[in-house]
């Protein structure tokens, strides 16, 4: 298991290479999902309101 | 992807198409990952001249191949929005540009780990790389540029334009970094390495990089499908169709 | 009748006239403006004068270092200059109105933009290009490499103006538009700082720069022909 | 001869003009009413073409204007909030330069008179720059008896001015729809603008 | 009584009090202009990025040229962006009017005008400070080289806004201030580029640089001291 | 409580005024005319320090207010042509950045109100860039409502406002000079400024 973790070594460097992408596309991935959500409610406050004021 | 994209150019009937299939490209984009990253540790084997290290180039092959991909999809997407003045394609020209820049910068990255253990050094003024690092100067311009706008139609109408204006450098640049480089053989290590790979490479590590990139591909739709699909309310918050779509949800 | 009824059609003949005559007007404007500050012109050249005169102060003082970058200092000075004097080229005009103006002018847009490009670069880019011989006596060139200086600069100078327009245009009115230029503005420029520095260096090492210089002489139609028509669409768009 | 259909003005979130629809022949004059923030500036700049309007159609002698481009521009005067000089150069300069973009000829004699029927005599020699506020202003509408353009659109032109130079305004503005001229204004001074066909628009309720 | 009556001398705790309270304002206010358009500090450094990239692209890729002049260029860089974010130090605030309120506050103008430079370093210094060991090491330096590259850009780009300050207040409202200032305040950044570009010079090369660190320090203090007096005076008769 | 005597202003090479003298007490209102040029901003910039005065002595309470420096500028507001707000900041926020700087407290009830009063309820959350020229107008008046001030020096400050803002202006600077204020103001309009002890000054004859 550690020998796997060393890569021969170069460990740091396999590592902080798939490790970087991954926190990069996870967190944009997150965000997205997160941008379209809070979106979603504040449009959707903002209909109801003006609905109710109507 | 045989989806009929100009059938569906009307912002009202893209966005629940866009909503329907982003789950299937991100459920499928989650598989070939696993798959590729069990395929990139567990079943390629060591090289004989790289060690373990050379494992970076699944990563960092397909980000840097996206990073082109994309910037040339933008733009393409900017131009029909200029040309046709279609509002979903420069929507879709502003959903793929962060995800370009992060494929710039993985690339980026990856490379330099890279080339800390192969070339003992982070960095090399390459042809390829430098290129590499003009295309996220012109990734970051763009976004720059959209973000320092506050009026959503004119940010899209005004970066549609810088894109449209990037493609007709892009090349000029691409091919201008290639002379510099080979005009000037002084650089104390060079990338020959990467041609004495692709001779080395087995079968499974083509197949791996090839489910890596596909991978990356379908990740980068799923997004930019989300992303449009914000893009879209934001900027069509006013019409109708948007509004009775509010009012049913919740 | 006061005015030009719009049913009789002008004469092409005149209305080609009347072209020439607001594009002058446009080139001996900016120039007036320019020359009511003196020392606009002037700033210009000297920013470009500091900054090539600041790198020996920053890497320090062997003839050799200073001869084998002295066409990239130049050079990279020289695109930062001209970027510099081009925040202002629209944005003077935006803030006081007279831009939106121009807007209203029944004359093409793209040749008014045109014609405010020329003349920004005869105020800041044909002084970079008379005083930069002397910058590069300074870094030890020969003479050959100099001559090959101040054509590049005279190829290249116009695209970087005519590059810059762009940029200018699409960032008008935007907070930290300067920066934000150039930002924009920069990595586009690449091309021709390579060709030309590639030039002085090649000229500067016996061998031939032919190749460059046909190549920035391509890139100057080029911008010539889209750069002016690209402006005028970003224009419209700022001034919404 | 000025067509507006269904014009529909979007700023920001807001919808400021909706289905708006009037028309406006030789010899009228067009004052748009309405409280601040009401879009009056912006129906105004979106019929000199310098917004472009979320929907409708504006035509000149029947065709778009968007389409005639630089043949409407030649019809078309308008003075908004900014004055549009350029403050370096004197009041005289800044006319010429408007002329000969304007493709109109004007003689050094005519700008003369035009700054002197103004009150400007004594600030010819002068950039506009140091001019007082009211006096700005009076350059930018010298332009008003130079230039030879039938559609005259003015964004509170009597801001800034003094009495004297209100009511010489409105002598031109008179002298200009009896001409067969077209003017559309808007402003919230009380001023007696009642000449030749006069419409009435009022926009929003705010 | 609605207002504070001229006759009740105020206590000096309070007005220190609102001493502070109007220095934490005028920061916070100006930090919140540049977070609202977040670009803008993110335009600076991305300058400091491109400038330092061109180098090599003018120079050649040649790994020992490059390393023996980065210092110098990384240096040059940053001087550059500093002195391009300095423009829009006052000119926002000139333009529409709040400058004039300024000088209108009770409180001594002085005290505003260091606020409104230490908001300007923080939004345009610090990410240099921060960004600069990457593209040290993009040029090869060494990890003593690097550290000492922090550190005298944390001295010195203070020193650089500062200075700057002054050069803004004076050209305010001068038609191509931009460039102007440049001409103005370039000359006087020359002993910070000295000292800074010498010391990481000395360190990559195994000296010390504690005689180089001492005096920036000096020459940072002595900034502090006089700039915010000087570019106070500077922008009272600018305003006029 | 203010005092002018033998003040001279010149601009550029001319005497716009010469040897001028008055002084106001509590609870008084001057209104300065004169033609557009005559130099009535001027004298306004002077009066709040932004000009220096080529001869005589302005003072508050018996001293100098050059001397004063700090202590008069407690004392005043001043609001020119410009409005001095900043455009990418909100109307809220700017009337904070006022109060913060001014060192008078205010709580978010209070700037609510005042934007309430001045008709911006809608408009709260927009940056003033995109507000109407009247509406920009109505968050700078806001500050009225809020500062401390003795002295309010307003130069046109019914420029921009439509009816129903004019008469809500009018009835804040009559109660401020109630309260035992003092204000000096220009303006052009035709407006109904009879309050409290009522002085003319008519600059230059142009
Ligand atoms: C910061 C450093 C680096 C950057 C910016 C970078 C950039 C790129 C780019 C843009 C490509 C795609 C080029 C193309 O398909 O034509 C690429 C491909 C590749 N890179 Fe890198 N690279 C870097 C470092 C490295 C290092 C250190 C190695 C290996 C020692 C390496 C090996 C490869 C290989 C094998 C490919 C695929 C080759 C091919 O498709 O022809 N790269 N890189
Ligand atoms: N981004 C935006 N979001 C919301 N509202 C906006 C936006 N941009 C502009 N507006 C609104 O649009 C209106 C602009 O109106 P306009 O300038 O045409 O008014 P006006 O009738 O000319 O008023 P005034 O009499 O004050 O000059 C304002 O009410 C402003 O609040
Ligand atoms: N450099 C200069 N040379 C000559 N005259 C100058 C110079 N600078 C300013 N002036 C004059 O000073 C006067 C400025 O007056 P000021 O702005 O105080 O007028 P005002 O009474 O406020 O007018 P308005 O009603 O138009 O606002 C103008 O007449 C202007 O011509
Ligand atoms: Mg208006
Ligand atoms: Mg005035």
């Amino acid at each position: 298991m550690a020998e796997f973790f060393a890569m021969g070594g170069h460990g740091f460097y396999v590592w902080g290479s798939f490790g970087v992408a991954a926190v990069f596309m996870i967190i944009e991935a997150v965000l997205v999902v997160r941008q379209k959500r809070t979106l979603v409610q504040r449009l959707g406050r903002m209909v109801r309101m003006n609905s109710e004021v109507e | 992807m045989s989806i009929n994209w100009f059938k569906y150019s009307a912002p009202s009937s893209f966005y629940p198409l866009a909503g329907k299939v982003a789950p299937w490209f991100a459920f499928t984009a989650a598989i070939l990952f696993v798959v590729g990253l069990y395929l990139s540790f567990f079943v390629a084997p060591t090289d004989y001249k790289q060690g373990e290290g050379y494992r970076i180039m699944f990563i960092h092959v397909p980000a840097a191949w996206m990073s082109m991909f994309i910037y040339i999809i933008m733009a393409c997407w900017a131009a029909a929005g200029m040309i046709w003045r279609t509002r979903l394609s420069s929507m879709m020209a502003s959903a793929l540009a962060p995800t370009g820049a992060i494929f710039t910068f993985i690339a980026l990255w990856t490379g330099a780990l890279w080339g800390k253990p192969m070339w003992g050094t982070w960095w090399v003024w390459d042809a390829r790389l430098t290129s590499e690092l003009i295309l996220l100067f012109l990734y970051i311009g763009f976004m720059a540029l959209e973000s320092a706008i506050d009026d959503p139609r004119r940010a899209a109408r005004a970066s549609g334009l810088l894109a449209l204006v990037g493609v007709i450098n892009v090349p000029i640049i691409y091919y201008s970094v290639q002379w510099w480089n080979t005009l000037h053989q002084g650089a104390s290590i060079k990338m020959s390495e990467s041609g004495g790979m692709e001779t080395s490479m087995t079968e499974i590590m083509l197949w791996t990089l090839l489910i890596m990139t596909f991978a990356c591909w379908f990740y980068t739709i799923a997004i930019a499908l989300t992303r449009v699909r914000s893009i879209i309310l934001e900027r069509e918050s006013n019409n109708v169709w948007v509004k009775e779509m509010l009012q049913g949800e919740r | 009748m006061k005015w030009v009824s719009s049913n009789i059609s002008i004469s092409v003949a005149i209305k080609v006239g009347f072209m020439f005559a607001a594009l002058k007007c446009v080139i001996s404007r900016d120039l007036t403006l320019a020359m009511r500050h003196r020392s606009d012109v002037l700033t210009t050249v000297f920013f470009f004068i500091i900054v090539v005169s600041l790198f020996p102060l920053g890497v320090g003082p062997e003839a050799e270092l200073l001869r084998s970058m002295a066409a990239g200092v130049v050079w990279v000075a020289a695109l930062l200059a001209s970027m510099l004097a081009l925040t202002r080229l629209f944005s003077d005009d935006y803030n006081d109105g007279t831009l939106e103006q121009l807007l209203l002018v029944p004359q093409p847009l793209a040749l008014l933009v045109f014609g405010k490009i020329l003349a920004h670069w005869l105020i800041s880019g044909v002084p970079l290009v008379l005083m930069s011989p002397l910058l590069g006596l300074q870094f030890g060139l020969g003479s050959d490499a100099l001559i090959m200086l101040v054509l590049t600069l005279l190829l290249g100078t116009p695209v970087l103006s005519l590059i810059g327009a762009i940029g200018a245009a699409l960032t008008l009115g935007l907070r930290g538009g300067g920066v934000l230029v150039s930002l924009l503005v920069l990595p586009l420029y690449i091309p021709v700082l390579i060709f030309g520095a590639g030039a002085v260096e090649a000229s500067a090492s016996g061998m031939g720069a032919q190749g460059h210089l046909s190549l920035m002489g391509a890139i100057l139609i080029l911008a010539l022909l889209l750069a002016p028509l690209a402006s005028a669409a970003a224009l419209r768009i700022s001034v919404e | 001869m000025l067509n507006i259909a269904n014009l529909e003005c979007v700023r920001g979130d807001r919808q400021l003009i909706a289905d708006l629809s009037f028309s406006m022949g030789e010899g009228s004059l067009l004052h748009v009413h309405g409280a601040n923030g009401s879009g009056k500036t912006t129906l105004l700049r979106a019929i000199a073409g310098l917004v472009l309007p979320e929907a409708g159609e504006i035509q000149w002698n029947g065709k778009s204007t968007r389409k005639l481009s630089e043949d409407f521009n030649r019809e078309l005067l308008y003075l908004g909030h900014h004055y549009g000089l350029k403050f370096e150069l004197t009041g005289y300069e800044n006319l010429r330069v408007f002329a000969k973009l304007g493709g109109f000829d004007v003689s050094e004699r005519q700008v003369e008179v035009a700054l002197k029927t103004m009150g400007l005599e004594r600030c010819v020699e002068l950039p506009v720059k140091v001019l007082s506020q009211g006096q700005k202003k009076r350059v930018a509408l010298a332009r008003l008896m130079l230039q030879p353009s039938k559609l005259w659109i003015l964004d509170e032109p009597f801001v800034a001015l003094d009495v004297a130079a209100v009511s010489q305004l409105l002598d031109m503005i008179k002298q200009h729809v009896a001409d067969k001229g077209m003017v559309i204004l808007t402003t919230h001074q009380e001023v007696d603008v009642e000449v030749g066909e006069l419409q009435h628009l009022h926009l929003g309720s705010h």
